[in-house]
């Protein structure tokens, strides 16, 4: 395959498309309506009635997982996981699963739009806001807001997704000495990756991604780590989960999880310890040195510090629990500690994330099979870019304030709704003169943006991803478009439907036009090309899935194996020669108001960040209260009863920060201290399946953040009051079978 | 209360291979994450209802994945998931009641069909599986004159499975498209069909690897000798139904 | 007959009852008698218009509308859910085959017994069989998800080479309502004939066609009399097993299934009870009615007729009570797990109280109100122990319908069940059965004339002494 | 009132009134039938005669489908370029302006479907083609047609009629002892006679 061929050329396809979908209705004589023939020039290969199927990359999240696109006659029907990924290995999460329902949602952003701030994107008929400019003309003002302003006025801000794009924006801004681009995402902040990695940094030596090897550990602890739901790499860690329960048909692995409130990673441990927020690292700490002092050896500088016994009174851990564990632990021919979710999200997080690593270390499984490495770096990667965490985002955020910044580009993050509100980022758009978002859908930062070039969907783009975790070997995902867009079939001439462009052969035309050094430096004619200009640092290279010596037979087989890794092992076997040297001043976590109750935000699995406007998300369940359409908070049965709540009660939450008011879900597996919200409704734009649909726990919250600077999201104490409404939330679970009582109120 | 009453009975019933295809859902391997629900609904054209519909028990999912509690806080305990499917009797209670031949068995595969057009919606099949497994077509929920938000959504329907209008049953098929386009595939060559060439979008999609499927009466095939540990089940193996899916235990 | 000669000396002469309060020996000459059956039939007040109306306007709105907006949107708009996928519209079908089933089965029991006060009402009552069919069938039609379809039931050889399935209990449902249908429509048909002759004879121009169709030329010879009581004779017998048959096979549609609470060996003579109990209870509802509003009917319709009606009420539902208890404690001692929550969910679920009201208005009401002559004779109260008895048998129904169903072997699956839809329908059936029975009374006599007279001239009173001692012929 | 119209329907001229309106509604039904049977409009009037007939065009050369799937596809204005750019007839023919204009601007020929099948049948064409069927044996003799029409009407009693008759004649015809060959046939009945072979 050749570069002067690009695959949008066969596949332009006409008659498919909105009016007349090839597949209309069921048993009716309505499927006489059925039109045929969607190519005006079909490509040799096609036949008809015959998929054809195309290896890419998802971009739900930013794992990374190799997706393999089932296509027929020009349309995308499915997606599957690429079972040669070293990242998902053919498997894929349902919101990889629900990509399609992007590509094809009903709310996409039509074409460049000039438009007005605040002004919606669609309207209350939920019809999309017509492109009111063309893309030269879009092109035009890309091209002037990056010549005529200043380097240090011009601002990136990107989403989490290491990808070409980040590379395509670094020459960028390196090219005009313009910062460089900041990547931000409410996962990345959930998952406290600053944490993890300052915390292997301080005890390892050594930065970069934890990557905790489930898959051949015998024995998990995990602190609040939801590494089955939306952390680092789903996909790959439940495969590790599987393997951790089956590797050994003798032996099944056996899994513990601390945590306030049961989360879907919880609900499948062994044991589930409930333990009062902000304390896991206590408890970690406190296992080290029962194991320690059960084995009779002096203790290490780590545990100088640990009293055991207060520990216990304040987790909520008796002692005799605790020394079992420690026991278990001690015992087992492969234990693993893992941290994550809400226990790195407290004040205390980055301690309780190196008293995990140290207790790991005390076992000594650094940098053995089942247990902590650090994540291989992705072919192409110089070293890991890490997402900016919460108080560079405030350090940025101030910036835009202050006014030093003129213009704006947001791509692939969606800052208003992924950032808590006392980070008062909408107030410094004001300041802002130019705001240009290159979102895809209609979502809230893109409803207050100056301009509006959509990108292409994550399925009509070209691209690759840096792995970041998930995968043992080197890997870079490869994307290509599976189909040339969604067009209409109104007239006789099929009309593009979203007429979306990729952003980076948007930034390349406009540099071009820029002209100076920008255009220089960035002498690519298309996207394509700059892609294949990264990849030939790859060429030649025999330690990968395939080789190829000449960039164009290496684009090739890159586009048709999904990406490139090596077959490797790569995983990063740091030094533990100085972790257990550390000492601990063993702080309990500080919490910010005088609320009564602990509040746990969390990521509903399902859904997560931007799953809000697929409407597929939305009807999946959620795994642990099937709940689905809306948001709730979790509150233990015997609080609901002192509060005089029942189930779909309003209430109102308050912190200090904020409040929403939600209805009452009785969750019967969380502490009576601490009630939980999810999050990934409250959406306020972004199309009519997610707009007002539930609350944003994110409006509770304060900007305080622990020792790394990542949000101390669990961090808040809030207190709850009726309101004597009552709004019913919609549950897969009938409630007459699964409670007690036929779920009537005693 | 309810909570321990459907966990997989064990009968020890003999296999005695009857049946043609079969399913192995490992519960201690499922996680509850819906991959399975959702590449379900993708592959087979199932709708959304919305919210109204979904909390009305409308749901439209082929697979729900149930869980229960057991205990109470701070020793509670959540029983494994477990997604439940039309489990493809072999006796199948839905079969003989349907008036229309609706619901009808098929001969060559040893499976439960349900044939959307025949379908005149008495309901009666529903009400008749012990496994609640089907789903009835409440409204039409995939008419784009009705639903505008449709008319893009539509473009990703699957045209080997047929939509279903509104008055119609349907259920869970073991994804009888992909049997058949595997089985063409295979007579094409001239050559039988190998074991786990045929993958449900459910067990296609699991990131657990937690669904198996395969040929039951060939005892070879991983979903055989999967089926035949201590730890298999089947879900009201007391009714004789002589369900095609089996359970493996969970937490063991 | 003697027997009461016997008995009467020991009644004080306060305690004597007039013979002439019985219409058997209130005898009336048969061309007055004629003339005031077709008094009642030409009597069209401007109250008569004005309920027709009503009735009329909520039929179109409340059935024609409401059903149509019902075929358009599908079943979303009823309440049905999972697990309840079957729900008002199944429980007026049962109600409806149950009145339906009193109606012929009461009248061919009555007459097979040579009831002699049976003679009145017997029209009555088989009208009412014919009604609510016709309401049974539409609420099976309402139920269907793609109604238009309908027509796949019927074994016709068709261009698809395939045929419906006779292993469904909705099939058997399906063809023995067929046949119930036909029969109960000649069962009624064939003691009309004399009657519509006597309507013929009366009326004059394009009435009279009409009418000389409907009596097929019924002159009143000899051979035509005999003939007419040798069909009716074999009617009557040949329609009680059908009509045992066709709710026996209603009941199989739920005993058939696999589920707990419905799979009972009980319920086909469970069911039969229960709806001779509901039945029989609507026809003091319809005479009371038809007494109160319809011109000379104090004459035919007498405390006597109720009071027949009530005591055959209180032995059935003494035979319900029996039948219901016999299945309840069977499945309680049984100790089913599903069974037992089943009937934990009914007592004590979100709607315990109806079961409470089930037995109160089946059992309660009949037992303490019935066993006495004086208020089996007051016609209003009959009305209302009529009522409420169809009240306790909607419940009974309710219960067994959407409210079993809700409990099934899944419990994750449990969700309740809120009528929608189904309810401005059921309210656009009972307006039908109305206006059904509002239009015949205008177009056929509701009281057989000739019965009555045939009775009348049997039944004889002779004076013994003092007191004038009933007696009767041996008719047919 | 009701009286005098049924007297105005006894006068003569009332007879041949009902008889009109009856043959009125009876030849409206005939129409609307007829309608729903007529051989749809194509974008261009397509003589398979011609391509068929005398130039013995083979069918799977448009219809290439046919042999390796579900559906043999109805050709692109690329294949009828084809050959139509070397032709003269191209420039000349008012019939062919529908193509060149389609070619001009990239627009697709539309073409109607014809031998329509709706989508609760899932047809695959590629096993009737290796059980040996001729593409005339369904489609009829397309070489004395010009725009396409079906020969039959296409129902599932049809489809079926095939299915029994084929596996009928493929056990008399191989009478065999051999319990294995029996049994595959036997097989291949039930399954070709299976709901599920088209239905799903």
């Amino acid at each position: 395959m050749s570069d002067k061929i690009s695959r949008r050329d066969f596949l332009k396809l006409a008659g498919v498309g909105a009016a007349t979908t090839a597949v209309l209705t069921g048993c009716g004589p309505a499927a006489r309506l059925v039109q045929r023939e969607p190519y005006t020039k079909m490509p040799e290969y096609t036949y008809n009635g015959l998929s054809t199927y195309y290896a890419t990359t998802c971009r739900e999240c930013s794992a990374g997982c190799g997706l393999i696109a089932r296509t027929y006659q020009g349309r995308a029907i499915k997606v599957e996981g690429n079972p040669n990924n070293p990242v998902n290995l053919g498997k894929t999460c349902a919101r990889g699963q629900a990509t399609l329902e992007g590509l094809y949602n009903p709310q996409r952003v039509r074409g460049p739009i000039k438009h007005s701030r605040g002004q919606s994107l669609y309207g209350s008929d939920n019809q999309n806001v017509e492109s009111n400019m063309s893309w030269d003309d879009a092109i035009q003002v890309v091209a002037d807001a990056l010549s005529k302003n200043q380097p240090n006025e011009i601002a990136f801000l990107m989403g989490m997704a290491p990808d070409h794009l980040f590379d395509l924006i670094t020459d960028l801004t390196k090219a005009i000495n313009a910062p460089a681009p900041i990547r931000f995402g409410a996962l990345g902040m959930f998952e406290a990756r600053t944490t993890l990695m300052q915390a292997a940094n301080d005890l390892l030596g050594q930065s970069g991604l934890p990557f905790f090897d489930i898959g051949n550990a015998d024995l998990v602890f995990s602190f609040g780590a939801n590494f089955l739901e939306t952390w680092l790499s789903p996909v790959a860690q439940t495969r590790g989960y599987s393997s951790l329960r089956r590797r050994n048909p003798n032996q099944r692995g056996y899994f513990v999880q601390f945590e306030a409130r049961m989360s879907q990673t919880g609900a499948k441990a062994d044991e589930w310890i409930p333990i009062t927020p902000g304390t896991e690292g206590l408890v970690a700490l406190a296992l080290g040195s029962l194991m320690v002092t059960a084995s009779g050896a002096s203790l290490p500088a780590a545990y100088s510090n640990v009293d055991v016994n207060s520990i216990a009174n304040v987790s909520g851990v008796t002692l005799d629990t605790l020394k079992r564990l420690a026991n278990m632990f001690a015992g087992s021919a492969h234990p693993l500690a893992i941290s994550g979710g809400a226990a790195l999200g407290q004040s205390n997080g980055l301690q309780t994330a190196e008293a995990v690593l140290t207790l790991n270390a005390l076992v000594n499984n650094i940098g053995k099979d089942g247990g902590v490495f650090l994540s291989p770096l992705a072919p192409l990667a110089d070293e890991y870019h890490r997402p900016a965490s919460i108080r560079e985002m405030d350090d940025f955020v101030a910036k835009l304030q202050s006014g030093s910044i003129k213009v704006l580009f947001v791509h692939g993050v969606n800052p208003l709704f992924e950032l808590p509100k006392s980070i008062a980022l909408r107030d410094a758009f004001k300041n802002v003169p130019q705001i240009v978002s290159f979102a895809t859908f209609p979502d809230e930062t893109a409803v207050q943006a100056d301009y509006i070039f959509p990108d292409k969907h994550g399925l009509e783009s070209w691209g690759y991803q840096k792995v970041a975790a998930g995968a043992g070997s080197s890997t870079l995902s490869g994307a290509q478009p599976v189909v040339s867009g969604v067009y209409t079939a109104d007239g006789a001439v099929p009309q593009i439907f979203y007429d979306a462009r990729a952003t980076a052969d948007v930034l390349l035309a406009a540099a071009q036009k820029a002209g100076g050094t920008l255009a220089s430096a960035l002498k690519f004619k298309d996207e394509l090309e700059y892609i294949q200009s990264q990849l030939k640092g790859l060429l030649g290279n025999t330690d990968g899935f395939f080789s190829a010596a000449e960039i164009n037979t290496f684009t090739a087989y890159f586009q048709q194996n999904g990406g490139w890794w090596k077959t490797s092992d790569d995983r990063v076997a740091p030094s533990a020669s100085n972790a257990l040297n550390k000492t601990f001043n063993a702080t309990p976590a500080q919490f910010v108001g005088d609320g009564e109750l602990y509040f746990v935000p969390f990521v509903e699995p399902v859904m997560a960040e931007a799953g809000a406007n697929k409407p597929w998300l939305q009807e999946i369940p959620d795994p642990t209260t099937t709940v689905v359409w809306n948001s709730w908070v979790e509150i233990n049965p015997d609080t609901a009863a002192q509060l005089g709540v029942d189930n779909d009660d309003v209430v109102l939450i308050s912190s200090d920060a904020g409040s929403v008011e939600a209805s009452v879900y009785k969750y019967p597996a969380i502490r009576p201290d601490t009630i939980a919200m999810p999050f990934g409704q409250g959406h306020t734009a972004y199309g009519q399946f997610a707009q007002g649909r539930g609350v944003n726990p994110f409006d509770l919250l304060s900007n305080a953040t622990n020792e790394a600077g990542d949000l101390a999201f669990a961090s808040m104490k809030v207190s709850i009051k009726k309101t004597g409404k009552k709004r019913q939330l919609s549950r897969l679970e009938g409630v007459i079978g699964v409670y007690e009582n036929f779920g009537q109120q005693p | 209360m309810a909570n321990d009453l459907n966990s997989p009975v064990k009968m020890n019933m003999s296999q005695d291979a009857q049946g043609k295809w079969g399913m192995v859902i490992d519960q201690d391997l499922c996680t509850g994450c819906q991959a399975c629900v959702a590449a379900c609904s993708m592959e087979n054209n199932v709708p959304f209802v919305g919210e109204v519909d979904a909390g009305y028990g409308r749901n439209m999912q082929w697979i729900r994945i149930e869980r229960f509690w057991s205990g109470s806080f701070p020793d509670i305990k959540m029983t494994s998931y477990q997604p439940v499917m039309c489990q493809q009797c072999h006796k199948a209670p839905c079969e003989p009641v349907c008036p229309v031949y609706a619901s009808v068995h098929s001969e060559s595969e040893d499976l439960n069909l349900q044939v959307y057009n025949r379908c005149i919606g008495t309901r009666y099949c529903a009400n008749n599986c012990p496994y609640q497994a089907r789903t009835f077509n409440w409204r039409d929920y995939q008419d784009a004159r009705q639903r505008p938000e449709l008319v893009t959504l539509q473009n990703h329907l699957n045209p080997d499975v047929t939509v279903r209008r509104r008055g119609v049953m349907e259920k869970c098929t073991f994804c009888i498209q992909r049997i058949r386009h595997t089985e063409d595939t295979a007579e094409s060559e001239n050559r039988e069909i190998r074991d786990g060439e045929v993958v449900p979008a459910c067990a296609q999609a699991c990131p657990a690897s937690a669904i198996t499927f395969g040929r039951i009466d060939d005892p070879t095939t991983q979903v055989s000798q999967a089926a035949v540990t201590s730890r298999a089940g089947h879900l009201l193996e007391d009714l004789g139904t002589i369900p095609h899916v089996t359970y493996l235990a969970g937490g063991a | 007959m003697s027997a009461i000669a016997k008995a009467l000396p020991r009644l004080r002469p306060e305690e004597m009852e007039d013979p002439k309060e019985h219409l058997m020996h209130d005898p009336m000459p048969r061309g007055d008698m004629n003339t005031m059956v077709l008094d009642s039939m030409h009597t069209a007040t401007w109250k008569y218009w004005t309920v027709v109306t009503i009735l009329a306007f909520i039929v179109v709105t409340c059935l024609g509308y409401a059903w149509y907006y019902l075929i358009m949107q599908g079943l979303g708009v009823s309440g049905d859910d999972r697990p309840v996928y079957w729900g008002v519209f199944l429980v007026n079908f049962v109600y409806w085959i149950g009145i339906s089933h009193s109606g012929t089965l009461t009248s061919a029991i009555l007459r097979v017994l040579k009831i002699e006060s049976r003679r009145p009402f017997t029209r009555v009552a088989e009208l009412m069989t014919a009604f609510a069919i016709v309401n049974a069938g539409l609420s099976v039609f309402m139920h269907m998800g793609r109604v238009w379809l309908a027509y796949w039931m019927i074994p016709y050889p068709n261009e698809r080479t395939i045929w419906p399935d006779f292993h469904s209990p909705l099939m058997w449902d399906f063809m023995a309502i067929t046949t119930y249908l036909i029969c109960s429509s000649l069962y009624l048909f064939l003691p009309l004939i004399p009657d519509l002759a006597m309507v013929r004879d009366r009326s004059k121009g394009w009435v009279k066609t009409f009418y000389k169709i409907l009596a097929i030329g019924f002159r009143g010879t000899e051979g035509e009399w005999k003939n007419l009581h040798l069909a009716m004779n074999i009617f009557a017998f040949a329609i009680i097993p059908v009509a045992f048959s066709v709710h026996t096979i209603v009941a199989w549609d739920f005993a058939m299934a696999i589920r707990p609470g419905w799979s009972s060996s009980v319920f086909g003579p469970y069911f039969v009870s229960g709806a001779l109990l509901s039945g029989v209870a609507a026809v003091p509802i319809v005479l009371f009615l038809v007494r109160s509003t319809m011109k000379n009917m104090k004459y035919f319709l007498r405390p006597e007729h109720f009071d027949t009606v009530g005591k055959m009420l209180l032995i059935i539902s003494m035979i319900w009570a029996y039948f219901y208890f016999n299945d309840y404690i069977v499945s309680w001692y049984g100790g089913d797990k599903w069974e037992k929550i089943l009937n934990l969910f009914v007592q004590t679920g979100p709607q315990w109280w109806l079961w409470y009201l089930m037995l109160f208005c089946n059992i309660v009401v009949p037992w303490s109100i019935l066993w006495r002559k004086k208020w089996r004779q007051t016609p209003w109260l009959m009305a209302l122990v009529g009522i409420l008895i169809n009240v306790g048998m909607y419940t009974e129904r309710y219960i067994i319908v959407p409210e079993m169903l809700t409990i099934n072997r899944m419990p994750f699956t449990w969700h309740s069940y809120i009528p929608r839809v189904e309810i401005i329908l059921t309210i656009g059936t009972f307006a039908l059965f109305l206006l059904l029975y509002f239009a015949a009374s205008r177009i056929l006599p509701l009281i057989p004339a000739w019965e009555v007279q045939e009775g009348q001239e049997g039944h004889i009173l002779r004076k013994i002494g003092k007191a004038r001692i009933p007696t009767i012929s041996e008719i047919d | 009132m009701i009286k005098s119209f049924f007297n105005a329907l006894n006068q003569p001229l009332g007879r041949v009134g009902v008889l009109i309106v009856f043959l009125a509604l009876l030849s409206g039904a005939v129409w609307g039938i007829a309608q729903t049977q007529k051989t749809p409009q194509q974008p261009i009037d397509f003589p398979h005669n011609i391509h068929v007939g005398v130039l013995k065009i083979p069918c799977l050369y448009c219809h290439p489908g046919a042999l390796r799937g579900p559906s043999p596809g109805l050709p692109t204005i690329t294949k009828c370029w084809g050959c139509h750019q070397q032709l003269d007839i191209t420039k000349t023919s008012p019939k062919l302006v529908p193509l060149v204009q389609a070619v001009q601007n990239n627009t697709p020929l539309q073409w109607v479907p014809v031998m329509w099948i709706p989508d609760f049948v899932h047809f695959v064409h590629r096993p009737h083609i290796a059980a040996g069927l001729n593409c005339e044996t369904c489609h009829g003799d397309v070489s004395k047609m010009t725009v396409y029409q079906t020969p039959q009407v296409i129902n599932m009693g049809w489809c079926l009629n095939c299915h029994r008759s084929k596996t009928e004649d493929n056990a008399q015809n191989n009478p065999t002892n051999d319990p294995a060959v029996a049994a595959s046939l036997a097989e291949e009945r039930i399954k070709l006679t299976d709901c599920s072979t088209c239905h799903y």
